[in-house]
């Protein structure tokens, strides 16, 4: 049976209920569903923050996901596979990235989940900018983030 | 040769993208960095750190000593902060 | 600040977004929030099942749950946790628990909810029986459990 | 001392809770299941594999080496299977 993939870029929100409903609906054979929900802070004193602005690179975005999506459909024993990315601006407390991973297992789902945003993170084309009180700055990437891609690498 | 730039990387060389046309002798990404960075200030101040920038292929992620022969596309940008 | 804790066993189903929004409404400190689903399979073939119906001990499993609780605030910097577990009869797609967990950082949310999850299969005091074609019995514990709760033991 | 009892070990015994009073040489957990054990053809039949059995000292996880004296409920159960 083929696993229903779904990998969508978009400006608008997501509605995360929506999504583990449509990777579930009419379906006896998922045992575990995990979401990762990744949302827009709004940082604290002096580097409180008014807005994101997500930059993308259409075409490597999709592709680059894409990718990551078949290797973790090679990897785990997964049901279905969800993953959204927004772009443009985004508020505190705002939705920024979901992922939704079904499984018959749950170590598979999670698994599975962790290593996506993993990959978000470290590889997939898009650059956060902030907005705070003195201005505008781009987002320095974090070496943990790159340690914790690492992790996934096959030795 | 078509080049996209993103992010600061954009910002710093004040356009999205260009078609250029290097010499024969730039056969790398790395070469390409370097060609570039010889077309101006803007350029050079974009990729003063090369060790930090980022390179695609067609869409894909490659190194800096990735040929460049047949390429459509050619991106640069900083360590991606998504997700 | 006080951590947002809420634990409820119940017979009757959740809603998982619900649950999302009421632990990060009104908040932008919030970088992740993971949720696991626990859901009903149908298995197949000669081992079809009809239903479950979880048997619980009222009181202790409160307190088991409570104290893997506090353990997970105590290991990862959360901002928010839910756990929900229902008993009684429960169908093949239906939802059985759900963990929800919220943080500023990915693998802080991430870890917690899976060491919640094995010690939710491993400790917290139900059991499953299952309905099929032959009768009902009861589900035997899986040694894979075990080993997955086993490795958050402090050593 | 009230006793509980769940699932296959409450169906096996037949009951879900009882008020036993065991002499004062049952002092752990394991001497209770003995002496349980010999009450009756269904105790004996629910305690027969008692290394699967589990046992809690008011809704307290405990080994079979846990003395009994001041609890006021224990339960036995078989492997749980939540979650």
């Amino acid at each position: 049976m083929t696993v229903p993939v779904t990998i969508r870029l978009q400006q608008a929100d997501f509605d995360t209920a929506q999504e583990i409903a449509a990777l579930s609906a009419g379906r006896t054979d998922i045992g575990a569903v995990v979401t990762f929900s990744g949302i827009c802070r709004g940082g604290a004193g002096g580097d409180a923050i008014s807005a994101l602005t997500l930059e993308h690179y259409p075409g490597m975005a999709e592709a680059e996901i894409g990718r990551h999506a078949e290797e973790a459909l090679a990897r785990w024993p997964l049901t279905g596979l969800t993953i959204i990315h927004r772009y443009g601006r985004i508020e505190p407390g705002q939705n920024i990235v979901l992922v939704v991973t079904a499984s018959s297992h749950r170590e598979a789902a999670f698994q599975a989940a962790e290593f996506l945003m993993d990959y978000l993170k470290t590889r997939a084309p898009f650059w956060k900018q902030e907005e705070g009180a003195s201005g505008t700055s781009w987002v320095d990437a974090a070496s943990h983030d790159d340690a914790a891609a690492a992790r996934w690498t096959k030795s | 040769m078509k080049v996209v730039y993103f992010a600061w990387v954009r910002e710093r060389i004040g356009m999205a993208e260009e078609i250029v046309d290097p010499p024969p002798a730039v056969r790398t990404v790395a070469d390409l960095i370097g060609w570039l960075s010889g077309r101006g200030e803007q350029y050079a101040y974009a990729f003063e750190n090369a060790r930090v920038i980022r390179a695609a292929i067609d869409h894909a992620h490659v190194k800096p000593d990735t040929a460049i022969a047949g390429a459509r596309e050619i991106a640069f940008f900083p360590p991606m902060t998504g997700g």
